[in-house]
């Protein structure tokens, strides 16, 4: 599903990203975990193409996708969220799900113009579309709501709504939990695992163990900008290097 | 003929500067661009020539008065109109400076006239140099001097107090430099009063070395957009470096092109400069 | 009951402010003449509603679409400039119908306009004064000369006509630039035009709006030090703060014709009404703009464009009789009996050829202690 | 040392905290928790008036703050780390600290070693720009800026948010630790459980209302509150 | 005044408050939906006014022209060469941050202007360009006016409604993301700069038939009606004025503000001539104190920013 390959990032000769390689194999969940500073973000960035590789391959459903625009490749299924979440602030919260859908025909302007009875049909797909996920994430009663005016958690949630709007084959998902009250995670974990249910593949970011380790298949451990170690949560959990570079003793 | 050329650059680019400065830290610090600049420059000016020609006063004293006096007016802009207009959208008050200018501009105009002033009417020879190959006037070794000592004023002061590092700090995150323990405020009235006296410099040095008129300011402001943008938003030393690149540019132009392009050469540089580092030549990178 | 109106086109700012308040002058004293004589149109009032032109063709032709289309004047003096006067007249006055007479717009060009017969001036054109200014350059036994001149229709024309004479009097021109106005530094074009050392700089420019900082720039930087001018310069301002540099420089600009009692008469009525007249141009001539419209209005007995436009050329006659400019009550007889009128006018006799343009004269004046005096007269 | 009195704030018209009263007292750590959205940041930020006051009064060491200069309060020993935007991103990681020194005369070098000791990472990024970090290292930038200082009473919003758990756990020591010396703290956390547990005191916040109030150890034990607001 | 007279002014008013309210549109367009801060207006509409007088002139020996195409082909040439210019500013501009795209237009616009100005073979240079064809003059006679007024209403029309519909619909909710947040759009999988572009390029279109309607209707253009404060500045009064992103808004917004710049013309026009200047200067401070009113007033406008919604709320399901 996923595949990078050597990448190598550097900021003004520093090496955020050094020499990092994985998978990650279709319908799984994939923890990417690792300290501050690892190049967790970064890895995300270059596979969205918000940043562009100084070395190094990334393939995506088998194609290349080095150095795509990050429209480009959000097109061929991969969705992401940020981990500063970033709302279309002025829109309501409807509007900022229901703007994910790619191949709108009333997003050409001509169609707008003169294809109206088209137009309206397919925006009324999209809005059931668009409830459906707020009912999923528990907030319906928003969908009027201007963006700006939810607060930090909520605005965490609607990130990974957008996300889901895209029906992406890969969602990378960065800490969806941080700064989340923690009867909301438990339900993001549950609706997590649902996605890979429906078939999705996730690649997740988080520094939540629990988390992690209640829903994760594999995880990777980045240090360094390296790929450090891999394998099953158990496995990872009492792996020495972790410990020593991530957990801390008394977590273990 | 170059020769000549690269001083008269490097005097308007001196000038430039001088208004750049400050423009530039306000554009930093309140994330707007203050149309009014240039007409403050030109108000500066004119205070000047109300305290040196109407009211006899001798130059230095003018222009001390004169540069008070606009930072007074710079401020009470602030107080009165950004101030209020600080939590909105940047246009907002952006539009808004373009309504000080234009009541700026015809302030001068109602009590000056449109006609063109001078700080002297007698002209200066020049001083010829190396067999006419360099003029300069009196005037404008003092304009130079003038500029140079500001600017290094200007450098002392930002890096002998706090002020130099609590205006980046603003620059950046104004609620958290509040709760940092700075007095935004005072911040705030320190860089207005600041660009007033540089701007009022600039505009007195401007007439100084040709003439003055209602709209010298506003004419200039362009100019010393780009100088801000060479330097770096927010960037008083890249705004410095950008007068003087857009000033000896401009004159040096007019040995490739024709001399009616002039002013489009500060344009080209900054957006050539867009295009190739948008953070400008000293600037942050963002 | 309804007051006749006649627009004026006069530039209170903009780079002939120095003109304009006193040609505006002009007009009000013909007002004031033929008001207090009764009026126009069996007693109706004149009015003057005057547009500032800024000395700025938009700002122009901006004014005269609203004394054309929004007032529904039809008669109009103006404008100075003749950079104003074209686009006003090829774009409002002539496609609107409405008669244009300028006191000051000396330029060609205006000569070959297709008008409709809808445009005139009280001034001679520049093909007159460019032969007086090729001369006087000769005639100071200058050699070589360079020219810088304002970007318009006026600077141009005049530019032409000086080349083509002094260089018939087997003078060189080395060089001869255009200027836009309103720039703070003219030392670039200052610079080409000396690059050659030409023996003098002949300047065609209006005061205010880069005259006066050409002249400065010149002297200053040492650029030159011998200077001839035109009718856009004669005004003491130019000598301000550097008077022993100017001193004993002459220029050229239309004038009255000699004799005649026009111009005495005007001088005496204009000092009676506004104080001492300054010896700028075209005063009179606006004067006389003034009173040749009321006249034809009153001849046409309407106020429509075509009538106007047809009535002036009716009216005004060389061997008509004598009208003197103080006296409309008698020219109103006169024209209600059917009679032609030779007016006597403050410049002089007032006669249109048949495209619009009258005869006049040229004179040369001449910088003393800072003021300006008028030298010598040539006719056409 | 710190009393809220019936406040009311919010943003523009909006009104999101409904009349909440809190109290500091000398030496305590204190705890809000509470749902997304539910005011808890709202309210952090009214004590700087950094949102629109309503309604109410706020007190801090007999002086209230509604009166007071943002950088009187600083120099009382006041400190906050909001919980976003909390670090000026063009600046290098040392300014920014230096920054947490602005309001007093001397320079506080021995406090900046107190703090890179406590946050090894930041140590080779001191002259590298703020904004090119990772989330959970301008996390440490942020609140090593706050204890420049030597506070009296730290405010912290999410201290913990985006750390790795080697950190979360070394934070919440530190701030166990800054708390021995003599430090009130007063902090909204999501980590709940670990937080009450530490904590002298804590408030539920929900919908802009303070729900409870107990002891740290009283809230973990209440079957309602876990079950509402600490995730069962 | 008379009956007749105050008719004829109040339609030569709103022939003006309609060509501005042409520009506000547009400008709604870039800056209201997408949030392009072009103050380079006058490089846009000067650059219509040229194109449609050009095009339409019959020959001419002092500068470019003689091809005589009819009224409607100025317009759309007009409207055309405009885009054509808006693409070729927004390639190296367009992905620039808001304020650097502000500069940069407001720089093109002044090159344009002195190409304007220095370019005599192509307009004449400061000159200007005169005589500009009105279409179906003589036809009207003296209501000639009335007509043009027809012909601005109609294109203001047109505009109006094309701007509702594509703001309202899902081209217009991308616009307004992007003017939001760009990262979030291109995550979604959008093409930021394109989208960017069309409103930049459709807004560019509008003022460039606009200019095209000034040029036939004041007939006479030269560079000097090209400058930033009439041109430019006055066009973002009456956008902000009105309220941003709001079209009615804007159209009041031209219509109150044009008001205002015009009706003190009448008070310093009741002046003595000597103090014309003064009069003028004290009528534009007192529009500058106007607009400082109104923006420390009411900073989101008379009108406010309208809510514009591809779905407007829950019920509708
Ligand atoms: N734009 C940038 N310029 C310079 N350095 C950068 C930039 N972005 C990230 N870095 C550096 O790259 C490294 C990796 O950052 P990244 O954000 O990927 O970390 P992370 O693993 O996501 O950490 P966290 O868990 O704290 O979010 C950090 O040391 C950071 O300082
Ligand atoms: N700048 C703002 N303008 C308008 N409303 C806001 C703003 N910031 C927050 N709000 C609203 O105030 C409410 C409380 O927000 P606050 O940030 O205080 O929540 P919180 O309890 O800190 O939540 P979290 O745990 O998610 O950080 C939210 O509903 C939010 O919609
Ligand atoms: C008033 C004059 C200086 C005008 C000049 N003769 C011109 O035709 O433009
Ligand atoms: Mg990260
Ligand atoms: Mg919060």
């Amino acid at each position: 599903m996923l595949k990078v390959k050597s990448v190598v990032k550097e900021f003004s000769g520093f090496r955020a990203v050094d020499e990092c390689s994985f998978e990650v194999e279709k319908n799984t969940i994939t923890g990417l975990i690792g300290p501050n500073g690892a190049g967790k973000t970064t890895m995300f960035n270059l596979i969205a193409g918000s940043l562009k590789l100084d070395q190094g391959e990334v393939y995506f459903s088998e194609q290349k996708v080095n150095n795509f625009a990050p429209h480009q490749i959000a097109r061929l299924g991969l969705a992401r969220t940020f981990q500063i979440p970033k709302t279309l602030r002025k829109m309501t919260v409807l509007e900022n799900l229901m703007l994910v859908p790619s191949g709108q025909s009333g997003e050409n302007i001509w169609n707008s113009w003169f294809r109206g009875a088209k137009v309206e049909n397919e925006e009324k797909v999209n809005a059931a579309k668009a409830y459906e996920t707020l009912e999923f994430l528990e907030m319906e009663h928003l969908a009027d709501e201007m963006a700006v005016n939810l607060s930090g958690g909520q605005k965490k949630l609607l990130e990974l709504g957008r996300a889901l709007m895209a029906e992406p084959e890969l969602i990378l998902l960065d800490e969806p939990g941080a700064g989340v009250n923690p009867t909301l995670l438990n339900k993001i974990a549950e609706n997590i695992l649902k996605l890979k249910e429906r078939g999705k593949t996730i690649l997740l970011i988080e520094h939540n163990m629990d988390l992690i380790m209640n829903i994760c298949d594999r995880v990777i451990v980045m240090n360094d900008g390296k790929h450090l170690v891999e394998g099953t949560p158990a496995e990872i959990k009492t792996n020495p290097q972790v410990l020593e570079a991530y957990l801390g003793e008394k977590t273990a | 003929m170059a020769l000549q050329l690269f001083l008269n650059g490097v005097i308007l680019g001196s000038i430039i500067a001088l208004g750049a400065i400050g423009l530039s830290l306000i554009y930093g610090i309140l994330k707007f661009g203050h149309f009014a600049h240039g007409d403050l420059m030109t108000l500066g000016a004119y205070f000047a020539f109300l305290f040196k020609v109407q009211l006899g006063l001798p130059f230095w004293l003018a222009f001390v008065l004169a540069a008070a006096l606009t930072a007074g007016t710079a401020v009470l802009l602030n107080l009165i109109l950004y101030r209020h207009l600080k939590k909105r959208d940047s246009v907002i008050v952006m539009i808004s400076s373009v309504g000080a200018a234009l009541i700026i501009r015809n302030f001068v105009l109602l009590f000056w006239g449109p006609q063109n002033k001078f700080y002297e009417k007698a002209i200066q020879m020049p001083i010829v140099l190396g067999d006419g190959l360099l003029r300069i006037k009196e005037n404008q070794i003092i304009i130079l001097v003038l500029a140079l000592s500001l600017v290094v004023a200007v450098h002392l002061f930002l890096s002998w107090t706090k002020l130099g590092k609590a205006m980046r700090a603003m620059a950046d995150n104004i609620d958290l430099a509040q709760i940092t323990g700075i007095n935004t405020e005072r911040v705030i009235i320190w860089t207005w009063a600041m660009s007033g006296v540089l701007t009022a410099a600039a505009g007195i040095l401007l007439a100084f070395d040709t003439h003055l008129t209602p709209v010298m300011g506003w004419n200039l402001l362009l100019p010393l957009f780009a100088a801000v943008i060479l330097g770096g938003i927010g960037s008083p030393y890249g705004a410095m470096f950008g007068g003087l690149v857009i000033g000896i540019s401009q004159e040096m132009s007019t040995l490739i092109i024709s001399a009616a392009y002039k002013p489009a050469v500060a344009f080209t540089i900054m957006i050539l400069m867009l295009i190739i580092r948008p953070s400008g030549l000293m600037g942050k990178k963002v | 009951q309804e007051t006749v109106k006649i627009g004026t086109l006069m530039p209170l700012t903009g780079g002939l402010a120095s003109y304009g308040q006193f040609t505006r002058n002009g007009t009000l004293l013909a007002q004031k003449i033929i008001n207090e004589q009764g009026g126009l149109l069996g007693g109706r009032e004149l009015e003057l509603v005057n547009v500032d032109t800024q000395t700025n063709p938009q700002a122009g032709v901006d004014g005269a679409q609203k004394l054309v289309s929004v007032n529904g004047i039809n008669a109009i003096v103006g404008a100075l400039s003749s950079g104003v006067t074209i686009p006003v007249a090829e774009s409002v006055t002539v496609p609107g119908e409405a008669v244009l007479i300028s006191p000051s717009s000396t330029s060609p060009v205006l000569t070959t306009l297709d008008d409709n017969g809808y445009v005139f001036r009280t001034v001679p054109s520049d093909s007159l004064q460019g032969v007086v200014a090729g001369n006087l350059a000769a005639d100071l036994d200058h050699e070589s000369l360079a020219i810088i001149y304002v970007n318009n229709d006026y600077g141009q024309g005049l530019n032409d006509a000086v080349i083509e004479q002094f260089e018939k009097r087997g003078g060189e021109v080395t060089a001869s630039i255009a200027f836009e106005p309103n720039k703070v530094s003219y030392r670039s074009e200052l610079m080409d035009a000396a690059s050659e050392n030409p023996d003098a700089l002949l300047l065609i420019a209006y005061t205010d709006d880069g005259g006066i900082t050409i002249i400065r720039q010149a002297l200053e930087n040492g650029y030159f030090d011998q200077f001839i001018f035109t009718d856009g310069l004669k005004a003491p301002e130019i000598t301000e703060g550097v008077e022993q540099y100017l001193e004993g420089m002459r220029g050229t600009a239309p004038t009255s014709m000699p004799g005649g009692k026009g111009p005495e008469l005007f001088t005496e009525l204009y000092e009676e009404e506004f104080g001492e007249i300054p010896p700028k141009p075209y005063i009179d001539t606006s004067f006389d703009a003034t009173f040749v419209l009321a006249l034809a209005i009153e001849k046409a007995g309407s106020t429509e464009g075509p009538a106007i436009r047809d009535a002036i050329n009716e009216v005004l006659a060389e061997d008509g009789m004598l009208v003197n400019i103080n006296e409309w009550d008698k020219a109103k007889e006169l024209i209600a009996a059917g009679e032609k009128i030779r007016y006597e006018g403050a410049s002089g006799p007032v006669l249109f050829n048949d495209v619009g343009d009258s005869m006049g004269a040229i004179g040369i004046w001449k910088i003393e202690d800072g003021d300006i005096v008028n030298e010598s007269v040539e006719v056409q | 040392m710190l009393s809220i009195k019936e406040v009311y704030a919010g943003y523009g018209e909006i009104e999101i905290i409904h009349g909440i009263s809190l109290e500091v007292n000398e030496g305590e750590i204190v705890s809000i928790v509470g749902p997304n959205g539910s005011g808890k940041s709202t309210l952090l930020k009214s004590i700087f008036s950094l949102v629109d006051i309503m309604g109410g009064e706020i007190n801090y060491l007999n002086s209230n703050l509604s009166q007071v200069n943002t950088d009187q309060m600083i120099k009382k020993g006041l400190s906050f780390v909001p919980q976003t935007d909390n670090i000026f991103p063009t600046l290098t990681v040392e300014e920014n600290l230096e920054l947490g020194a602005y309001v007093s005369k001397k320079k506080l070098k021995d406090r900046f070693d107190l703090i890179y000791n406590l946050f090894p990472p930041l140590v080779e990024k001191r002259k590298k720009k703020a904004g090119t970090l990772s989330g959970g290292q301008r996390q440490m930038v942020a609140f090593g800026r706050a204890l420049v200082i030597e506070p009296k009473l730290l405010l912290l919003d999410e201290p913990t948010a985006g750390l790795a758990p080697m950190y979360i756990d070394l934070i919440l020591e530190k701030v166990a630790e800054i708390n021995k010396t003599g430090v009130s703290i007063l902090m909204v956390e999501q980590n709940a459980k670990k937080a009450l547990a530490m904590s002298d005191r804590g408030y539920v916040l929900a919908a802009g209302e303070k729900k409870y109030e107990d002891s740290g150890r009283g809230l973990l034990e209440n079957e309602e509150v876990a079950q509402l607001f600490l995730g069962g | 005044m008379t009956f007749a007279g105050v008719f004829s002014y109040l339609v030569f008013f709103l022939i003006f408050v309609g060509i501005y309210a042409i520009m506000t549109l547009a400008l709604n367009i870039q800056r209201g939906f997408a949030g392009l801060f072009n103050i380079g207006i006058a490089g846009f509409w000067a650059v219509g006014a040229y194109t449609s007088a050009i095009v339409t002139k019959g020959p001419t020996p002092d500068h470019l022209g003689g091809f005589g195409m009819p009224f409607i082909v100025g317009l759309l040439t007009a409207g055309l060469v405009a885009s054509v210019l808006a693409l070729l500013v927004g390639i190296p501009t367009i992905r620039l941050r808001e304020d650097y795209l502000g500069i940069a237009t407001i720089g093109i616009a002044e090159i344009i202007r002195l190409v304007v100005k220095n370019e005599a073979w192509l307009t004449n240079g400061v000159r200007g360009v005169s005589a500009i064809p009105k279409p179906l003059a003589g036809i009207f006679g003296s209501n000639y006016n009335l007509f043009f007024l027809l012909i601005v209403i109609t294109v203001i029309v047109i505009f109006y409604y094309l701007s509702e519909k594509g703001i309202n619909s899902p081209w217009g909710r991308v616009l307004r993301a992007i003017r939001e947040d760009e990262e979030v759009v291109k995550a979604a999988g959008k093409n930021v700069v394109r989208y960017r572009m069309e409103a930049f390029i459709l807004g560019a279109f509008m003022m460039g038939v606009g200019g095209a309607l000034y040029a036939h209707f004041t007939s006479f253009i030269s560079p000097e009606a090209f400058r930033p404060m009439q041109a430019t500045f006055l066009v973002w009064i009456m956008l902000i004025i009105g309220g941003s992103a709001n079209n009615f808004g804007s159209i009041v917004g031209a219509f109150l503000t044009w008001g205002i710049w015009t009706g003190t013309e009448f008070l310093t026009g009741m002046l003595p001539a000597a103090y014309t200047t003064q009069a003028a200067a004290v009528r534009v401070i007192l529009i500058g104190i106007f607009l400082e009113i109104i923006l420390l007033s009411r900073p989101q406008g008379l009108f406010g920013e309208k809510k514009y919604s591809s779905k407007k709320t829950a019920a509708e399901n």
